[in-house]
């Protein structure tokens, strides 16, 4: 079979577009087909991913013959394959688990779908892509694929959680196109390599004009405090299944289009002070606003906005261990996240509120979907021998390689928030009485599976994280060369 | 490599326990009883490899060092005697499979903590054998968010402690090899010297319950199983009196920054006058020898905060001990429990008729906890007051004495108000704890004895542990005590003399007018002519010790848990506070995106 | 160490104290009774009582634990006994197990026979018997402070914690302890009517509150062996204090005289003073007497 | 001369208005209360952006960017150089209008939701979510 970045973002939109189409001949291959290409697209990431890690060079593949700078590139390198693989698994397990999720309220399976591959073809498509524009299309794709998955359900409060994203979205969008369109007025290019080859050339206001329209329009999507309002809303909104896609990918999505920019894009090394310090001050401020919460769903979001803070400062340490231990916290980050949110959601199932009190004593009624929220609650927090232990332990070493004392303490004091409210949870699962008679909803096996592989992750990682350990340097060297990104996408420019 | 396998192994059979406990109850406990008695068997029989391996690029190092050995032993031993005893303890409850998979993993922990030669390692034993043990606090299902997350909080801080001292070692010196970094701290400079060895310190003052980080201690040992919190009490807080000694021992003792150790004698004594005032208060039984149990620690912090040879001497010793009668002492409190389940002074009384062996197990173990001859408890304080005189500290010792004078308070408090006092028509059910939880108590029991006249036999193990630490040889005999000026004691002449000077009275006390001493009961007594009603009860439990209450009140009212607490909340109260930056309104965060924005630019306006 | 020299000493040794420690009581019988313008009992009605009680031939017996109760305090008592130097002389006749222990143990080993003695009376079911034993530990927490202060202060400034020790120290020097360590020795005797639990500090016994207390339910060959063990028991405390303080003596004569000066103290002070309470007593010994503990360890330290 | 003075009035002139409605629209967006008068003012403010690219893009009395004739002489150089504006702004305008347009389309359809649930499209009054 053919394996090729491009099939990453041109088959889910090719899908998406003829689902309705091939929903005619047969509902049911509606929801088989959409598990059809994300299998493929797991076999494409493990083919191109073995094949990068072999040859330690990236995949580069102009779209239409043009070559870059000219035309639009696509870079599956060591760190972008990375990522795109944990995505695009995840897409496969969100699959998983949401097939006929729900199919009792009312089916809209179609639209759901859609949507799933949009969002992550966009996704994926952010992260591969080596054009400032393409990569802000894609983010757009993401962002109005993930406005009607936040509103998917009408009883709730979707609409409100959309409209909010929708709104900070759209500045988002705004600021990086007129960041983009800043670049290009001066340097007439929008290829990632091309503009870090000729960064310098940019008059300095201008660069800093457009370094911070972009820093912006990122962050947004990072969900970097304070510009994150809209994202507890939209996770505690969406689907269950969709959070996951939210923590997994899109956050994800953001990030990456954040440090890319900061660490090929521009040359600002004070960007990456800026970095750590609103993640740490995202980090805290999501982690004690968690410490209260009665809303499960809205009480994961701000840990997984915490979470993106410690991602913020472990890219804003900007040494390798850093690089290292964000690409093991986003790793973990998707993994744990996920699973958190993909087992909450059976455990205030038929929950109308989502409130913390409304899974109380499911640990008896669901015992399987109790355990992995409790082993994904475990991990989350850092206890060994789950994966999360090793991400808080590199980063932690980055943060005392780069004496940082004051952090390493911020960071662990944190962790003991966030043991508080992460257990409290755990435990009100399996020992509070249940107060209000709601039904319970056992998972099917399919949505067991899906948590059962990722919570097998968590552990498998936990114990023997060596498997993933060379990857993971890979990725870090790979994004810290700056000087072989560019030559390797421009072959020529070194040659002029 | 045996060395890591006996923990894979450990951890191994805790989740085919579990699985068997899942099938079939008696298949469960036939898993349980095998690794109860395989335990022992393999650790005195195996010959200790050294194993490392790399992960994450960090090099994980495994092996006993003659030091940790000595308190693996305490492990092994009590592991094996606390599983026995669950056996029959646990048998009536739910989640057995959940209860010895938490037990069995604690119990790999501390292994893995005594056979760790790195920090990393270390640090992951260390927590796996913290939730583990936090998972058995929470077993019952009562009070899982005031005891079980205090208790899991306050190891998280100590953890963390660990943790970040661990990062900063690694920095410093490059690797995380614990002997690596006892050999070149004395290059530490000063600064990273004090705050490297004090966040050690923290981390394993946490988990032996060293006043102020004590809080967690006295609910988290009420709230286990008592089968559990013999091995908690008696072992898993030994795993921070070991990290405690190598911190003291190595880093303060040893490269001259005695002024820590003395600070940690005084915290330990500090602990041991203020956890034993508070165990002399409680009305619970599991929280009478909890907050003893913290008091023991706290001598045993004292003997590794002088760092003298006496001083370790006698905490290595007590530590052993320790372990010893305050598994007794759990064990027993968990029989009365099984059989009455009432914990309660209030409401228990009189078990002496009905749970002879119990009372004579506690009896031994009460004996050698209050440091009286002939039981072995005498040996361990010797040594501490000897240890303390010979090295001038005058105000320690007279802390050291107040805390066990007042011990014997509760001890007889615990023995009086459970065993003894008028008896009751509701005991009269009451039977003889299971044999099989006698065994481990009455086997600790003649440990207690043998060693009271024989401490050598420990001894020889702590002298060698103790060439770990830097104390070269070590003297000791098989039963006499020496100071550091000479004086010695004859334990076995001691002995002797007790026991055989009571033994010729009892002969004489029983023969002397044997037929005409009548046997009567509690209610027959001397009550100012008023015979005492069957339906009265004049068993004394209610305000033991007023008057000693009365004294004392004033130091008792300052207690750092409501500090502690009104911290927590005030975090809570500011987070709380900060949640309103969050309003609902998308406009307000379009505005919070603009002046983010504002700032960014002037921010940005000094980029380089 | 010869076991039949000892079994001889011994047996010699126990019987002095025996007869010494019931004088003594006799004595302070005799003296209450004059003080309070009685005639009083003869001397010798210790003797009497004992015998009597012996050869009772009923007594009540409300469990195991209080059979043992009075022959662990005797035990514990004669065991005591056994550790302490009667003479300061060296004769090898009163040595027993004089330089086989040393100061602290025998302070753990003198309080043996109180548990043995709260245990017992904790099983007769007697109210009166618990509460005696509480105030009577309680009390004991107030005055071994003081007293455990001054003992530290000369074991520590002169470098040995056995009896034997310090009496070599007095008769090599000449000057008894007492002088050269003024203030541990007034805590220590300040110390001393609490052991002794004469009045004001009998709230043990209290016999108008508790009915004599812990030994309420005892009788017959139980209340006789705890009156023996009692004036074993207060003679080892004397003579170790004079062996502490008062450079021990050469020859009996000097030993009674000095104990007998010292038993004084406790018993005059007693008829002069109503009974504390509980807490008053404790305040009382963590007041004064630790204060003088403290100058005590003070110049110990200088 | 006066044709550079004239291409930088216009210049200035076209950022000045690009400008102009975007500060418009966000003022709109931060002011207004009604949600579909908010969505307009995204609209507004976008099509400011899309202005200020293509004004970055245009070049005076250019042509439109297709290659139509070529007059190229014998050895194929150009005879005649033909001023075309920048094509790449005009195609990436397009695609910001798209998305622009299925941004706004989304936000309707939201409003309409919000309307059923709430009935009121006022954003001060749609805050169940908060905190």
């Amino acid at each position: 079979m053919v394996a090729d970045p491009i099939l990453y973002v041109a088959l889910p939109l090719l899908t998406a577009f003829l689902l309705p189409i091939i929903g005619k001949i047969n509902k049911e291959l509606i929801r088989i087909v959409p598990g059809l290409l994300f299998a493929f697209l797991v076999y494409n990431s493990i083919a191109l991913f073995s094949k990068v890690s072999a040859t330690h060079t990236p995949i580069i593949v102009e779209i239409a013959g043009w070559a870059p700078p000219i035309g639009i590139n696509l870079v599956y390198s060591s760190f972008t394959g990375f990522i795109a693989t944990i995505i695009s698994v995840l897409a496969l397990l969100v699959w998983a688990y949401s097939y006929k999720f729900k199919k009792l309220e009312f089916d809209n399976s179609l639209k759901y779908f859609v949507l799933l591959m949009l969002v992550t073809a966009g996704s994926i498509g952010v992260i591969l892509t080596g054009d400032l524009f393409n990569q802000f299309v894609f983010l757009e794709i993401v962002a109005l694929s993930s406005y009607p998955l936040v509103a998917f359900y009408r009883g709730r409060n979707g609409a409100e959680a959309s409209f909010k994203y929708l709104l900070v979205g759209g500045f988002a969008s705004l600021s990086i196109l007129l960041g983009i369109v800043l670049i290009y007025s001066q340097l007439g290019t929008l290829n990632m390599a091309d503009i870090a080859a000729h960064i310098d050339e940019m008059p300095r206001n201008i660069k800093i004009v457009s370094f911070t329209l972009l820093f912006l329009g990122f962050a947004i999507e990072a969900e970097m405090f304070p510009l994150n309002g809209w994202a507890p809303d939209t996770y505690s909104q969406a689907p269950g299944p969709i959070g996951a896609v939210f923590a997994g990918m899109t956050a994800k999505a953001g990030i990456y289009a954040l440090i890319r920019m900061i660490y090929t894009i521009f040359d600002f090394s004070g960007a990456f002070e800026i970095l750590l310090i609103m993640g740490v001050i995202t980090l805290v401020v999501s982690e004690g606003i968690a410490l209260r919460q009665e809303n499960l769903k809205r009480m994961l979001a701000y840990s997984s906005l915490g979470q993106m803070g410690l991602l913020m400062i472990a890219f804003g340490i900007n040494t390798k261990t850093a690089v290292i231990a964000g690409m093991l916290i986003l790793f973990n980050h998707a993994v744990i996240k996920s699973l958190l949110f993909l087992s909450s959601s059976f455990l205030v199932y038929n929950s109308k509120d989502k409130l913390i009190k409304d899974a109380y004593g499911m640990g008896k009624k669901l015992p399987l979907t109790a355990i992995l929220f409790g082993i994904g609650a475990f991990a989350i927090v850092g206890l060994p021998p789950f994966s999360g232990f090793w991400g808080k332990l590199y980063l932690l070493m980055a943060s005392a390689d780069a004496n940082l004392l004051g952090l390493i303490a911020l960071i662990l004091a944190v962790s003991v928030i966030e043991i508080v409210y992460y257990f409290r949870v755990v435990n009100g699962v399996y020992f509070k009485k249940s107060k209000t008679e709601i039904e319970v909803h056992k998972p099917r096996w399919n949505a067991s599976l899906a948590m059962i592989i990722l919570a097998a992750a968590i552990i498998v990682v936990g114990i023997y994280p060596n498997i993933i350990y060379d990857y993971l340097v890979n990725a870090a060297d790979t994004l810290l060369d700056k000087a072989s990104y560019i030559s390797h996408v421009l072959p020529n420019l070194a040659s002029n | 490599m045996s060395n890591i396998i006996i923990i894979l192994a450990i951890f191994g059979w805790a989740i085919l326990t579990y699985i068997a406990f899942r099938l079939n109850k008696t298949l469960g406990n036939i898993f349980v009883g095998l690794i109860a008695v395989a335990l022992p068997v393999y650790y005195f029989t195996y010959v200790p490899e050294d194993y490392s391996f790399q992960v994450m690029g960090l090099t994980l190092q495994f092996g006993f060092t003659s030091f940790s050995s000595l308190f693996a032993i305490l492990v092994v031993i009590l592991g094996a005697l606390t599983l026995l005893y669950s056996i029959p303890y646990m048998n009536k409850k739910d989640r057995l499979g959940w209860f010895y998979l938490n037990f069995l993993f604690s119990i790999g922990g501390m292994l893995g903590i005594l056979m760790s030669k790195d920090f990393v390692s270390l640090f992951i034993f260390w927590e796996i054998m913290t939730w583990s043990s936090y998972l058995i606090v929470i077993f019952s299902g009562k009070k899982v968010n005031k005891v079980g997350v205090k208790y899991m909080v306050y190891s998280a801080i100590g953890a963390y402690a660990m943790l970040m001292a661990i990062v900063l070692i690694n920095k410093w010196s490059g690797t995380t090899n614990i002997s690596h970094f006892f050999e070149t701290f004395a290059d530490y400079s000063n600064g990273a010297k004090i705050l490297s060895s004090l966040l050690l310190l923290t981390a394993f003052a946490v988990k032996s319950a060293l006043m102020p980080l004590h809080v967690w201690a006295p609910n988290a040992y009420t709230n286990s199983p008592m089968s559990y919190t013999s091995l908690f009490s008696g072992a898993l807080s030994k795993m921070g009196i070991y990290g405690m000694a190598l911190v003291a021992i190595m880093l303060y003792t040893n490269t001259g920054m005695k002024f820590f150790g003395e600070a940690l004698a005084w915290l330990g004594a500090i602990t041991a006058v203020l956890a034993t005032f508070w165990a002399v208060f409680q009305t619970d039984i599991r929280k009478l020898l909890a907050y003893s149990s913290i008091g023991q620690l706290g001598y045993i912090a004292v003997g590794l905060g002088i760092g003298t040879e006496l001083g370790v001497m006698a905490a290595l010793f007590l530590a052993l001990l320790h372990g010893l009668f305050k598994g007794i002492l759990f064990m027993a409190a968990g029989a009365i429990e099984y059989r009455t389940g009432k914990t309660d002074f209030s409401e228990l009384r009189g078990l002496i008729w009905k749970m002879p062996v119990t009372f004579f197990s506690a009896l031994v173990a009460i004996i050698a906890l209050a440091g009286m001859p002939p039981l072995s408890g005498l040996i361990s304080k010797w040594l501490i007051y000897e240890a303390l005189l010979s090295s001038e500290h005058y105000f320690l010792i007279i802390l050291i004495f107040l805390s066990s004078t007042a011990a014997f308070l509760y001890c007889f408090h615990f023995l009086y108000g459970v065993f003894l006092g008028q008896r009751e028509d509701d005991i009269e059910d009451v039977k003889e704890a299971p044999a099989l939880m006698l065994v481990p108590m009455v086997l600790m029991s003649f440990g207690l004895l043998a060693l009271g006249t024989f401490p050598g036999l420990i001894f020889k193990h702590i002298s060698s542990s103790m060439s770990y630490l830097g104390f070269n040889d070590v003297t000791w005999e098989m039963s006499v005590l020496t100071n550091e000026w000479g004086n010695k004691i004859y334990l076995t002449h001691l002995n002797t003399m007790f026991m055989v000077v009571f033994a010729v009275f009892f002969v004489i006390i029983t023969l002397v007018a044997r037929k005409k001493t009548r046997r009567v009961g509690t209610k027959d007594i001397a009550n100012a002519g008023e015979p005492i009603l069957a339906e009265d009860n004049y068993h004394f439990s209610q305000d033991f010790y007023k008057p000693f209450w009365r004294v004392i009140s004033p130091v008792m009212k300052y207690r750092i848990e409501t500090f502690y607490n009104s911290f927590a909340n005030g975090i809570g109260e500011f987070f709380q506070f900060f949640r309103r930056v969050y309003t609902g309104n998308g406009q307000t965060y379009a505005l919070y995106v603009v002046i983010f924005l504002t700032i960014l630019f002037i921010v940005g306006a000094t980029l380089i | 160490m010869d076991i039949w020299k000892l079994l001889l000493t011994g047996s010699v040794t126990t019987v002095l104290a025996f007869v010494v420690g019931m004088l003594y009581m006799g004595l302070r019988r005799k003296i209450t009774a004059r003080v309070q313008n009685r005639v009083g009992p003869p001397i010798y009605q210790n003797f009497l009582d004992v015998m009597k009680l012996w050869s009772k031939k009923s007594s009540i017996n409300h469990g195991f634990m209080q059979h043992v109760a009075p022959l662990w305090m005797i035990a514990t008592s004669i065991t005591t006994l056994m550790f302490i130097p009667i003479l300061n002389n060296g004769s090898t006749f009163f040595t027993n197990l004089t330089f086989e222990g040393d100061l602290i143990m025998l302070l753990y080993l003198m309080v043996v026979g109180s548990l043995g003695m709260a245990l017992g009376a904790g099983q007769t079911g007697n109210p009166n018997s618990a509460i005696g034993v509480t105030r009577g530990l309680t009390q004991m927490v107030g005055f071994e402070i003081p007293w455990v202060m001054a003992l530290v202060a000369l074991m520590i400034q002169h470098r040995t914690t056995t009896v034997a020790g310090l009496l070599d120290v007095q008769v090599q020097s000449g000057t008894w302890l007492m002088l050269s360590s003024p203030f541990a020795f007034i805590a220590a005797l300040l110390a001393i009517p609490g052991m002794f639990r004469y009045s004001p500090f009998d709230i043990v016994g209290a016999p108008a509150e508790l009915a004599s207390g812990p030994i309420s339910e005892f009788g017959g060959k139980y209340l006789g062996t705890m009156m023996t063990n009692g004036a074993i028991f207060a003679f080892v405390k004397l003579t170790l204090f004079v062996d502490i303080f008062m450079g021990g003596a050469s020859n009996l004569g000097f030993l009674l005289l000095k104990t007998f000066a010292l038993y004084m103290f406790p018993v005059l002070w007693g008829l002069v003073s109503p009974r504390f309470r509980t807490e008053q007593a404790v305040r009382f010994f963590w007041g004064w007497p630790v204060f003088f503990g403290v100058l005590g360890l003070i110049q110990a330290a200088i | 001369m006066t044709e550079e003075l004239m291409q930088q009035i216009l210049k200035i002139s076209f950022y000045g208005a690009s400008l102009a409605l975007i500060l418009i629209g966000l003022y709109g967006v931060l002011t207004k209360k009604n949600l579909i008068k908010i969505l307009l003012s995204m609209a507004i403010a976008e099509s400011g952006l899309n202005l200020l690219f293509v004004a970055i893009g245009y070049i005076m009395n250019g042509t439109a960017p297709i290659f139509s004739t070529a007059v190229l002489d014998e050895n194929n150089q150009l005879l005649e150089t033909v001023t075309m504006v920048d094509p790449i702004p005009q195609a990436l305008v397009l695609t910001a209008i798209v998305i622009g347009l299925g941004v706004t389309a989304v936000g309707l359809a939201l409003v309409i939701r919000l309307y059923k649930h709430h009935n009121t499209i006022n954003i001060d009054e749609i805050r169940n979510l908060k905190w």
